[in-house]
């Protein structure tokens, strides 16, 4: 490993006597550039505007129906230069990609490459509308299309829906064409059995569609116990929801032998395919067995997360599900052949019932997340074949790293069930009294790294879940991990200063107990 | 390429840390069966910027984008003007390359935007608490008929007629999978909503009415009428709304009594985008329903030295706590768009949004007036905002839409492509008129109805 | 004066009993947010690369002349995730106008709305050449046009030009104009008289153009001593250089007077016009007797400073020089009237000779800052001629209100000399010991301002310049009144941790004498 | 309005404080004469973000991008791919709305990007030093000119013939004030650059030798060979390069011995833009000549804690510290667009300058075999890179050129435009080809040259 400053570059900080770096207080509580920023309503007004649009002629008659607003709504204003500087100032007390290294586990924090958000803001694609004349969207459905044959070939499965808005919303797609299927063939079940380390989605969606959730005991290696599932198989069970490869890390093994298993016994298995990033362009889930997935654009294929989202769920289903597929898709309609005017596309709706067949129906308003799909697209043709291919083997190569580079001084439960796969998963055990994982995420977040993922899958104490991905560079590895080691050491000396971190943040530690108990959710004026 | 920073050079080197021979030692997990002997086949290989601009720019030539033709759609979604500073904003990457708030120390931009956006949307919609977003209305609708289901314990919903049907269809496809028993129509085609209709509906069992303010007709009624009769059996009301900016003009559904109120938020900030991502609003008139609620909730507390700040809260609430008993399987939102809204809603201001509203209704009204003069056609409405329905001689509506989209006039919406296959509602065309559109954009849709009307009569 | 935090609202940094803000050491050197980073040299590769293009192929012939490079240029490349984030660190080690009050005196940093930024973009005005055939660029040539029509209406003068690329370039237009009027009629002249007070491209571009420069005296009050100003002029005198409202931040009363008395001697009026801001819209130069101005787009027009430019520098002219404007130029040839489709454009360039009269000739090889054009002429319309005078009102209202503000405890030497225009001027003369404008500066840096301009003008012992612009709010220019106070009360008193300020920025004190004693301004590899 | 956030409220508790009645009492200084009574008449009043937009719209859809059509345009500015990452970092506040980096300890940002770029400059042309930017290749130009009469105390200036035209009319403009005395030509039509002519000017006298590389005409010659001949008189090379990508595929010319290198940087991260904002570059060889440089330099220092940081340095050249004495007036730069440049090449690095450079030749090879195949055009270089001249048949180029144009082809500069009235060069025209163009705008430019050449030959 190298050392991560080989050259003139002198970041060190100077420390005083008592070895805390000093500064005196200032009266705005700003610290030069980390600057404070009061919430919108205690500095807008409600005359203040920053638009310029014609003033209200109170004369004028209205047809509201007698219905006119007659009390103010209670918002505020504010003119551009304040907003753009209110907006520019919380921007500046939030940790992005762009900002650094964000390992944050299952949610693939990857760069968020600027072409994609260039191409999505083209008038073509971003100011047309949902219901607008099919003629006039060609491109538009055109780009659906293409989508869902990239995604069936990545994952050599034969059908695909694209409305889903994101990864829980895809869940609940590919569950719901199991139901569908099963109540086709007259066959309604009432399980559905998930491994302990899912994510939370999981059971919540299964759960939503009306199936009683039951666990799926791990093994000791961190894998889904095959032979205690295979027992548990039986005609009340409609399917698995299993994450491969797995929120621990690892790749299982097992999945084709599962999903035979699952397939003999009547059931579907879904397959949760967050994680999709570490293997695609070099496993398709088609060859494993599975029936439906969905897969995050906004992890494998980049779409930014926003803070929270939007995303995208996509699902791929099998032969067997794909009829089932919900409401509206896209269809292609080959053209003459004669050059580039051929093809045509048209919407599968409500309206050509013929076509719809047995479609469980309509998930959402519209056809999905265009804005999403426009950002994927271009992902995946700056990438093609070989580069989403090279694309899993650096995520995994980094992840591999990141375990081998900390193995010997932090506790990795599962590093000698094989090669982890995109992430790697640690736990506290070795920290000195009560300090937890809790503390080394703060600690990280003074050396300037966001976290990893804490606390889940909850198959770990302490779990701390390091996703790298592949956009980051060996130095930017070696930093972190010299950093993580440095913090490691101290947690596990028992250096209490770790409790009190962060200490640079734009905040010290938050309340959430008190927020919890007396939640404040909405701004009102103190008396 | 462009997007891997890992040199060979390194690769080898981090290998050799490993203690692996080559890349392949790290699938040794993946069974031979699905093991590939290189690239996916039929797909192209990598690109550079510009090869991927002239593919994707070919296909967005082929849209006809709503700012380069008379543009009178909405149905659930309007083309607002966002003012630039929205767009800037929204790409400062420490908001656009941002993860859910799970770390406040390092979050607190999201999530004092967060708690501002919960603000303005409880505001808007006269109510006491609203959630940081759901995917988009209609999915935020299923969600509303969802949590009162939870909160009566009853099983049974009634839609009515005049709600959006493709926010319906999303109940409907939920409830085949929940057992809920939904109850819906088709929109009647009457100058005022049948308020008395729907109130009929409601009984002893019934968890909640879903109405929607303003219909998809663009009628708008008294909410109020039907909040009474809905609490007085016990049912909860539901009040959606597909057009914000209307609430910029109208009496909120909070103040004319609705439980929930749901809704799409595009139209202040988030734009067309042919369909999504849009904005789920989400707010309830009591906070004694807040622990129901579904998705993410941002609270205001004070950190270790006392000073303010913001965090997720009752996420006991949300799934990665409660598993199969959250309130919701929402994980992702729609954050951006909640950013984009809370921005342009910010730009706005009391004073702003109405006056955004006054002018959707002004010009709405020009256009009503104008079009009504066109020889076979009627306006509908007794009551609108800025979008109207109207009944047109000739051919049905949704040949007459396409028949102008070819002559580059994007006229409407047909209530023939919502409604297929009701053939009372074939000849009724949505017109949506908002500040974007000109008196000559109106002058082009009348003239041009005219024709097609008069030549198909 | 309200407190700038009336509401829940609790920014205040909570203090150690040794009254300082404490942290412990990181590894890295960040501390949270803030964080390092080294230079491109010390990260880049030189086979890295953000960008894909074809491989080269070594065998193909080409025709290059036998000049092909056969060394390696230098360069370092990286990836695009490390692009962004390299940048992204970069900025925010940058303070700028979308963070916070930044009162640059005679600098103008106003807002930049975005809405210019959009525009600008537009591939009609950014993607066009400007060589390419004048029928294609019709709507180009009229925005240039347009945005001259302005600037002579705003002005009240007869004449423009468009090509000078910042002020200092302007200031070369009208100088030279002013010259090749005085060749033209057989009458060079020697000398330009030029203000103490002056910026300092005024001296260094009269020297430029072959002039000498004297010194015009200034009254006590911090104007140009008129009477002194009469007695110098002559038959030698070329002109003068004056600037108004003046870097002291006053209006020279007195312009028309000495307008007048110069062209009296057969001099020529230079106004510096940097300063247009606190007029714009209320006052025409035009009127006040001026030759030639030049306008800084970048100041009172509002395009970005950029860290240093572009700038834009258009020339307003009278009469008697705008024969002498420099080429190119855009005319505007009246359609038959019929429609939009009427005028017709094109440019005055070598080749038109006849149009071209007695033109100095060519100050740059195309025609001027479009970029700045296109977001100048948006600010124009926004604003419109209402706008834009309260612009001047807001601005000079402003900085009325900070003089006023703190004329009690800091020394304003001008106070005295009527209000002050859209900036106002302090001196350090009550600071303690060796406390100096410097140390002032430091500390507001650590409350989260930009300081004010320092040590300019030079009539001033350590001058501070403060220019609030017209878009602070109330609440920020209280907020900065505050903490201004606080500093310079801190300062008066004598607090010695003043000179290390700042604390808090991504760096304390830089060593600059050290700098230009030994520049290093180029990277090398460390030995 | 918009931009503006006093309200009235403010704005009279703001007079009060300052002890004004109105804000008139503010500006009595303003005499009588020059006292206005309202808005200045004959202009508009303010206007919402929506119609300006519809204005500046209307004035762009009339201009044709180049992106719209075939495009061979050069001759001192030249069409580049600019990766979109580009305009994201230029746009971040901190670096769009920065001032001049005076404040080192809240501007590092600005100044280590500064310290970069000068390094990327100085390595690709080949010299110790370069400077923070200029306004744009010709005042470049003009400064080395100016900078090399102060350094020899001579007073002569020798352009070459085949310097761009308008950078020798700006050096020209200017020497007729400074009393500087430039000796200057038309190009030679020939395969080669003349150089044996060029040296013979240079004499006791001559402060400087100005030489383009490669030339107006697209001609690469051998600098050293100048370079020789000048330093042999006492004088100094003064190289200009208009495009930078070339010298990603030649020999810099620092290498070759030019002593001050200058040009235009805008192929670099900038942009067409109508020719401005663009990017003066300034680099010397020796640096020994950095104290006579003009405009800004950034360098390296330590903080009181003893880390890197960066200054702006040496500032007593400058106009702000020296007044009448400095070395330049300048004082705005072009700050955004070093940045801009400094991403660009950061992303291209060595490996994709070089890339890139290949490209532009290959593609420009491509053309001139095509184009040498049309009846009646000629190829006249013996050596390019990306641009070259061709000799054509029929009219002059200056009207083929705009008979191009009507056919939506964006054909190449005639030298008829850039030397109006020299009868020699009327029927050549420079043709510019780039990563951008396609083998169909080849093919196009050759059948509609083709075609126009046929019919006035
Ligand atoms: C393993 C796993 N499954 C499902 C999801 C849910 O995806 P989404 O957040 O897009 O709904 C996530 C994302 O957090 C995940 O990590
Ligand atoms: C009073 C004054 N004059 C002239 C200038 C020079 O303008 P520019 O920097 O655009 O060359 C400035 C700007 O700094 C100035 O403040």
């Amino acid at each position: 490993m190298n050392a991560p400053n080989k050259s003139g570059w002198k970041p060190a900080m100077e420390v005083a006597e008592d070895g805390m770096h000093n500064g005196p207080a200032t009266t705005t509580g700003n610290r030069a550039l980390m600057l404070e920023e009061p919430l919108l309503f205690e500095i807008g007004h409600a005359e203040t505007t920053g638009v310029d649009l014609p003033e209200i002629d109170e004369n004028a008659p209205n047809r509201l129906g007698g219905f006119e607003r007659s009390e103010p709504i209670g918002l505020v204003g504010l003119t551009e230069p304040e907003t753009v500087r209110h907006y520019t100032r919380l921007s500046r007390q939030n940790y992005g990609i762009d900002l650094g290294f964000f390992p944050l586990g299952s949610c693939t924090m990857k760069h968020n490459p600027r072409l994609n958000e260039k191409l999505a803001r083209l008038p073509g694609f971003a100011d047309i509308h949902p219901l607008a004349p099919q003629q006039t969207v060609q491109g538009a459905l055109q780009v659906i299309e293409e989508l869902g044959e990239w995604l069936m070939k990545l994952t050599g499965m034969p059908g695909v829906a694209m409305s889903p808005k994101a990864g829980a919303h895809g869940e609940l797609c590919g569950i719901l064409a199991i139901r569908a299927a099963h109540v086709a063939r007259g066959d309604a079940r009432e399980v559905v059995l998930v491994p302990e380390s899912a994510h939370g989605t999981n059971p919540a969606t299964a759960a939503f569609a009306g199936y009683r959730v039951e666990d799926i005991p791990a093994t000791e290696e961190g894998r889904v116990d095959v032979e205690k599932l295979k027992a548990r198989l039986g005609p009340d069970v409609a399917g698995v929801m299993i994450t491969n490869p797995n929120t621990c890390g690892l790749f299982e093994k097992d999945f084709r032998t599962i999903a035979d298993a699952v397939h003999e016994a009547g059931g579907y298995v879904y397959c949760d395919g967050a994680n999709f990033n570490a293997i695609v362009g070099r496993v398709r889930p088609g060859d494993l067995g599975v029936d439906a997935m969905h897969i995050n654009l906004h992890k494998t294929f980049s779409t930014p997360h926003g803070g929270g989202g939007p995303g995208s769920g996509p699902v791929v289903f099998s032969e067997a599900l794909a009829p089932f597929a919900p409401l509206p898709f896209v269809k292609k309609e080959p053209g003459s052949g004669s050059g580039s005017g051929g093809d045509s596309y048209y919407l599968v709706e409500e309206e050509n019932r013929e076509e719809r067949g047995p479609s469980f129906g309509r998930m959402t308003a519209f056809h999905g997340q265009m804005g999403m799909f426009t950002r994927a697209l271009t992902y995946m043709l700056s990438h093609g074949a070989d580069g989403l291919k090279q694309v899993a083997e650096d995520a995994v190569l980094n992840a591999n790293y990141i375990l081998r580079s900390m193995e010997d001084i932090l506790h990795a439960p599962f590093a000698d069930s094989g090669p982890c796969m995109h992430e790697v998963l640690f736990g506290d055990r070795d920290f000195e009294g009560d300090l937890s994982t809790l503390d080394l995420a703060k600690g990280l977040i003074d050396e300037g790294f966001h976290p990893m993922t804490v606390y889940f899958p909850l198959v770990v104490h302490g779990a701390m879940l390091v996703e790298p991905t592949e956009t980051e560079s060996k130095a930017n590895l070696d930093q972190f991990i010299t950093a993580l080691r440095s913090v490691v050491e101290r947690a596990k000396a028992g250096d209490q200063t770790l409790r009190q971190a962060p200490y640079y943040a734009p905040r010290r530690r938050l309340d959430e107990t008190t927020a919890a108990r007396k939640p404040k959710l909405s701004w009102t004026e103190e008396a | 390429m462009r997007y891997l920073p890992l040199t060979d050079t390194d690769r080898s080197e981090m290998l050799e840390k490993i203690g692996a021979k080559s890349i392949d030692d790290l699938f040794v997990d993946v069974p031979e069966v699905a093991q590939l002997d290189g690239p996916i086949h039929g797909l192209p290989m990598h690109a550079g910027e510009m090869s991927v601009e002239r593919h994707m720019k070919a296909r967005a030539a082929k849209n006809l984008a709503a700012g380069d033709a008379p543009f009178f759609l909405g149905a659930g979604a309007y083309r607002h003007h966002v003012p630039a500073t929205v767009d800037t904003v929204i790409q400062r990457g420490e908001f656009l390359t941002a993860y859910t708030p799970y770390q406040p120390e390092i979050a607190q931009g999201t999530l004092q935007m967060l708690f501002e956006f919960q603000t303005q949307v409880a505001r808007l919609y006269g109510c006491a608490v609203a959630n940081a977003s759901l995917y988009d209305g209609s999915t935020a609708c299923w969600e509303a008929v969802a949590m009162a289901t939870r909160v009566t314990k009853r099983k049974r919903a009634v839609l009515s007629g005049s709600l959006h049907p493709h926010y319906a269809e999303v109940v409907k496809t939920m409830a085949q999978f929940t057992g809920d028993e939904i109850a819906d129509a088709h929109p009647a085609i009457t100058p005022d909503v049948d308020l008395d209709g729907l109130i009929a509906r409601i009984d002893e069992d019934t968890a909640c009415v879903v109405v929607q303010y303003p219909d998809i007709l663009g009628r708008v009624c008294d909410l109020s009428k039907v909040a009474d009769a809905a609490h007085e059996k016990g049912a909860l009301l539901v009040a959606v709304n597909t057009e914000p900016v209307a609430l910029g003009a109208l009496k909120s559904p909070g103040e004319m009594g609705a439980d929930f109120v749901v809704g799409e938020g595009q139209s202040i900030g988030v734009g067309l985008q042919f369909g999504g991502p849009y904005l789920g609003l989400f707010a309830v008139r009591d906070p004694k329903h807040v622990r129901q609620m579904p998705g993410r909730l941002c609270g205001e507390t004070v950190d270790a030295e006392g000073r303010r700040g913001f965090v997720l809260t009752l996420s006991t609430r949300e799934q990665h706590i409660r598993r199969e008993k959250a309130t919701s399987n929402i994980c992702t939102n729609s954050g951006l768009c909640a950013l984009a809204f809370n921005v342009h809603m910010t730009l706005l201001g009391e004073k702003g949004l109405r006056e955004l509203a006054a002018e959707n209704h002004r010009l709405a009204c020009r256009a009503a007036d104008r079009l009504a003069q066109v020889p076979g056609v009627d306006v509908l409405n007794n009551s609108f905002f800025n979008e109207f329905t109207l009944m047109l001689g000739g051919k049905p509506a949704r040949e007459i839409v396409r028949d102008l989209a070819d002559r580059g006039v994007l006229g409407g919406v047909s209530l023939g492509r919502l409604y297929p296959g009701v053939e009372a509602l074939e000849h009724a065309l949505l017109v949506a008129v908002t500040e974007m559109t000109s008196e000559e954009d109106i002058e082009t849709l009348a003239s041009e109805l005219e024709t097609l009307v008069k030549e198909t009569a």
